[in-house]
């Protein structure tokens, strides 16, 4: 675009689908390394080293799958809408795919908190489901994914698509904070407490640890994912471009 | 080491039900999210070389 | 209205089309049903953003001029944005307070010139679907935009309406305005017409 | 040639901004009170929702009278976020949509007139005849003033908010999405705002803490929405 | 000459009733299926009524309980309401409506088909989630079967009734009769019977009757009201 | 068909209107924007019952053989009756199943032949406007009823699509059936017109 001249360098190359193909191609093999190493080494030392918790015994141990999940599947909503905001403001085809493949790794992770969430509540609070803020808000974060795919599969013209989508997603991100301080509000006026979630510091150093590592794991999951569907996506857009002929025709 | 013997570790304190329903759920979703995009993936490439072909036969 | 100038280039419907349109011309796209007048008439109106290439307004590329562009164009589509509880007289009011290059002292003569005196406080929906059209086309009488775009704005009027937009329209071209239309009909009494046919261009 | 005729629209006396407002808004206000007979008409929405609960779920005073805060919020969300579809899907199909879009003038007057029509029958007309309904749910007097002025503070970011879902979702012929799974998520906070300041003024309890809280909202959503949703507009008409 | 057309017409493989609504039905269903988007599909409005009433009035399980009954029953009878006004609208406005009227088949079978898919996708599919919504309302599990054959005999009756509204409000543009306002007293009935068989399963007493005079109103409006639909379509699209 | 008669009283828009329609005729009604037209041809195809005077079918009166004469009909007014998220072939089965006059089987043939091959499985929505007329004129190309009411059944048409319709009233007409319209272009392929005028009529 002609009024970006201030961008520095590398967001133009990123700009570039053929050099975010290739950059990514490169990277994945890395991440998945480390996603594989950090996920499967989390998952051993959490289900067999981890010392059960004195109160909610071996059913805490969903915790090392739980949290990471929620964290990320907030994570993912951020970066989906600054990519869909980047698109919006400087056109830039590379934020919208890269908004477009967020959407649905998001909604997983959001599924996977919520259904964790759900069967730990059963030992520990005896019903699968009750109102309570986090939760509240977790559900909420998961109908705005919805709502983003929905949106997306909607329309069919894809430049559009992208266009609509990051309104919404930017629109969400400003109400996310809002959401989450208001049913915490709701909740705590209400229901006083009845059911705490068990809080950070209260825990020995042998359960956070493996906890990070698992977080980190996570992240470099999503790190391999997103580019998985990333370099899918950009090939798809770019089937007419010639380094996109090329590439297929030189296998 | 947490547990004792493998039966232990499988029933996880009588919450074995629990903790592996969530595991698996994981592991499904997990590999769902890298199986997912490597098949998509492979259906393009499959699908776009074909009307590569077809075009640059056709023309 | 020195010089515009548009350059388009689309997959489907077409390729490397260029023309420019001048004061004091009138410009008909041709073609058959579905060979793509209306998407070339809501790109150039500014409407539809999907397409690539370059559209120039008086010379400067026209997002830039947009606002200006806006304010010199008259545009009327397939639908003829006619809300069927308003009364005529309602909608044309409306519209000029919407566009500043619509003449709101002039709504009753407009109304009459498109043979609608008397109907002027009889809601839309009660109206004949020639009538309808009318309200929309009497926003030619009331409108200063020296470009004017309209997509197939005889259809359904019978021939005397025709005629007289027809004169309408060459009065426009004679105070030195533009117009770029489609329509299926041939235009009669119009001179300088210079027409563009979407059949030849590209795959459709 | 041509400058003459430019010339010549800016030397009749224009309408300006504030006249196109005034124009919109009472285009829209016509138009809804010419067609009565729309269904979602939020009053009688609100009419029925009212009727309904006593008959399906207990006649019970003391039962009604803590329903009621609760009710009345959820009955005011729904009737807005139903009527929301229609603001601009009419101006769509018929082609008006697409005048507005190509008008000179700033888009955002023209939407901030049209959702501030819309408000005023839907928001604005349940405001008033909430304390009416209130008296038939048994809502204890004290709670009428928090009902009241919520309703009123709470109920414009709700018309804001669903605005931009419908712009998102004007253009949609076929499939997808749902304007109401859009907008839900996002209206969540004025419901528990507006509720839980009812129930503040019910039990005596101070509320200008969360009407303080639906006023932020409400300027958050005068500055931010008329954008998204003017945005929205142009995006969903050009696809 | 002339005569030879029309036999033409009787020799080929001629579409009967039964095709007329079988097509009729496909068409209905596919038509709303393509239109996800619609705002008051049923299901979603279920479901965004059972999130906000935790959210809007008391997240409380025993509270909740006690308001799931009337709740579900409320909101299949809001659902059905509000998605009745498209029953005929958009064939009205597009012109199959006209064409509909002047087909020689019987006008009751497209009349019954229409209503047939209408229901398919509020009533039924309302019936089929009822289960799912009840347990996030904390109701008792007793509470189940009764609240599923409630909706299974006592929606049909809603959408059938609801046809008679649409049909005579089909033509109006203007002003005129409220759709809800004609057809709200004549739910009444059906909403009563239906909450008190749900209560009647809660409590463990026998709901029998209850359902038994669902049928009853539901035969009467089978009978009934086709009848009444097609004729008030010929007035609607007359005037 | 051997003697359709008709006769009509009404009070603003024609008083005293009565013609009669025989087998290989067309019958083209005139008149301006508002005149009347499609009030007349909703009145004809028993759309509308806000009338005075008789209406024979077959030398009966309308309301006796309404079934039989709904049979032997088909109409075609301003809207087209297409539903925009049905793709074209799904609206003319629909129409197939409601009207026994109309051929489930040539249903794919006469997409073909209104130029619509191709389009089969498209929605009609992402059709443009002279398409989305197609759509619902193909079913002329189904039909076998011997009395064809066509209100504006060229409008948003091409020039080609006009000829190609033109020709197709012409083989209606001398298979024996005959045909009422209205329309704004002259009719030029046709021979057997007679034109009735409604502006000469009534107060308008
Ligand atoms: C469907 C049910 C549930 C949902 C949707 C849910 C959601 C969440 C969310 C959104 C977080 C925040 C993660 C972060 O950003 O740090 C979280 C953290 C957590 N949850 Fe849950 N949760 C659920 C059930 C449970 C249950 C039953 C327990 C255990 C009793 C639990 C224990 C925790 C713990 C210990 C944390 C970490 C707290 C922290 O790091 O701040 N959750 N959950
Ligand atoms: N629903 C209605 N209620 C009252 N008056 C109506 C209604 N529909 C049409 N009219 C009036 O009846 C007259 C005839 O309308 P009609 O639609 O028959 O005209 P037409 O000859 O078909 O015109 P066109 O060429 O524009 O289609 C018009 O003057 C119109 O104002
Ligand atoms: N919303 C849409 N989505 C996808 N394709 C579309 C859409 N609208 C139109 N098209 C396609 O684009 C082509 C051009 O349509 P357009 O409306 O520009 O035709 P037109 O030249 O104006 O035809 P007409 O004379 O019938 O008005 C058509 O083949 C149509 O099928
Ligand atoms: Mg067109
Ligand atoms: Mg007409």
């Amino acid at each position: 675009m002609a009024d970006s001249k201030w961008m520095p360098r590398w967001f133009y190359q990123l700009a570039s689908p053929r050099w975010c193909y290739q950059i990514c191609g490169k990277l994945l093999p890395w991440f998945t390394v480390a996603a594989l190493a950090l996920l499967i080494g989390g998952t051993l030392w959490a289900l067999i080293f981890a010392p059960a918790d004195y109160q909610q015994g071996n059913s805490f141990r969903i915790i090392y799958l739980h949290v990471p999940s929620a964290i990320l599947a907030q994570s993912c909503y951020m970066l989906m809408a600054v990519a869909g905001a980047i698109g919006l403001i400087w056109k830039m085809k590379v934020a919208d795919m890269v908004a477009k493949a967020c959407a649905p790794i998001g909604a997983s992770l959001a599924v996977l908190a919520l259904l964790t969430g759900a069967i730990w509540g059963k030992p520990t609070w005896g019903s699968w489901w009750v109102w309570d803020a986090r939760l509240t808000s977790m559900l909420i974060l998961f109908f705005l994914y919805l709502g983003v795919m929905a949106l997306n599969s909607a329309i069919e013209s894809e430049s559009t698509a992208a266009q609509a989508t990051a309104v919404l997603a930017l629109v969400g991100l400003v109400n996310i904070p809002i959401i989450k301080y208001s049913v915490e509000w709701w909740n705590t006026l209400h229901q006083p407490a009845t059911f705490k979630l068990t809080e950070k510091p209260a825990m020995p150093a042998e359960m956070w640890v493996p906890l990070l590592v698992m977080v980190i794991g996570f992240y470099a999951f999503f790190a391999v994912t997103l580019m998985m569907r990333l370099r899918n996506e950009i090939l798809r857009r770019e089937r007419r471009a010639g380094w996109v002929k090329e590439l297929l025709l030189s296998k | 080491m947490s547990f004792n013997s493998f039966s232990e570790f499988l029933s996880m304190g009588g919450h074995g039900l629990y903790v592996w329903l969530s595991y698996g759920l994981g592991v499904i979703i997990i590999l769902g999210n890298l199986i997912a995009p490597l098949q998509a993936g492979k259906r393009l490439r499959a699908q776009l070389t074909r009307r590569l072909i077809r075009e640059s036969k056709g023309s | 209205m020195e010089n515009l100038f548009c350059e388009r280039d689309d997959r489907m419907l077409f390729e490397g089309l260029g023309f420019s349109v001048d004061a004091g011309e009138i410009v008909q796209i041709e073609g058959a049903n579905g060979s793509g007048k209306t998407t070339l008439l809501r790109i150039l109106s500014g409407l539809s953003r999907n397409y690539e290439g370059d559209i120039f307004w008086r010379g400067e590329p026209i997002d830039r001029v947009r606002d200006q562009f806006c304010r010199e164009l008259l545009y009327f589509g397939h639908q003829p944005g006619v809300k069927a509880l308003l009364t005529p007289e309602e909608n044309l009011r409306w519209y000029c307070a919407l566009h500043p290059s619509l003449d709101a002292s002039r709504v009753a003569e407009a109304l009459e010139q498109v043979g609608l005196a008397g109907f002027e406080d009889v809601p839309c929906h009660s109206l004949s679907a020639g009538q309808h059209r009318r309200v929309s086309l009497s926003r030619l009488y009331l409108s200063d935009a020296p470009l004017w775009i309209l997509d197939e704005p005889f259809t359904a009027i019978d021939k005397r309406g025709v005629a007289a937009k027809e004169a309408l329209i060459g009065r426009h071209i004679a105070r030195g305005g533009s117009v770029i239309l489609t329509t299926h009909q041939d235009l009669q009494g119009s001179s300088v017409v210079r027409s563009i046919n979407l059949d030849r261009q590209g795959g459709h | 040639m041509a400058d003459l005729i430019t010339q010549a629209a800016s030397e009749r006396a224009q309408i300006g901004p504030g006249g196109l407002f005034v124009a919109t808004l009472r285009r829209d206000l016509m138009l809804s009170l010419r067609r009565k007979s729309e269904l979602v008409n939020p009053l009688i929405f609100f009419l029925m929702v009212i009727t309904l609960f006593p008959l399906g779920v207990s006649p019970e005073p003391g039962f009604l009278a803590q329903l009621a805060p609760g009710a009345l919020w959820v009955a005011a969300l729904l009737a807005t976020l139903l009527s929301m579809d229609s603001l601009f899907r009419t101006d769509f199909d018929d082609g008006s949509l697409e005048q507005l879009l190509l008008s000179p003038q700033p888009l955002f007057i023209v939407v901030l007139a049209k959702v501030l029509a819309h408000w005023m029958l839907s928001g604005l007309a349940l405001t008033l005849v909430a304390p009416v309904i209130a008296v038939m749910l048994f809502l204890p007097a004290e709670g009428m003033p928090g009902l009241m002025l919520s309703l009123l503070i709470g109920t414009p970011t709700l018309s804001l908010v669903g605005a931009i879902g419908a712009a998102l979702t004007v253009g949609l012929k076929r499939g997808g999405v749902l304007i109401s799974l859009l907008v839900l998520p996002l209206y969540i906070p004025v419901l528990i705002f507006g509720t839980s300041a009812v129930q503040a003024a019910v039990t005596g309890l101070p509320l200008g803490g969360y009407l303080a809280l639906l006023g932020a909202l409400l300027a958050l959503g005068l500055a931010l929405a008329p954008l998204a949703i003017g945005a929205a507009l142009r995006i969903s008409v050009s696809g």
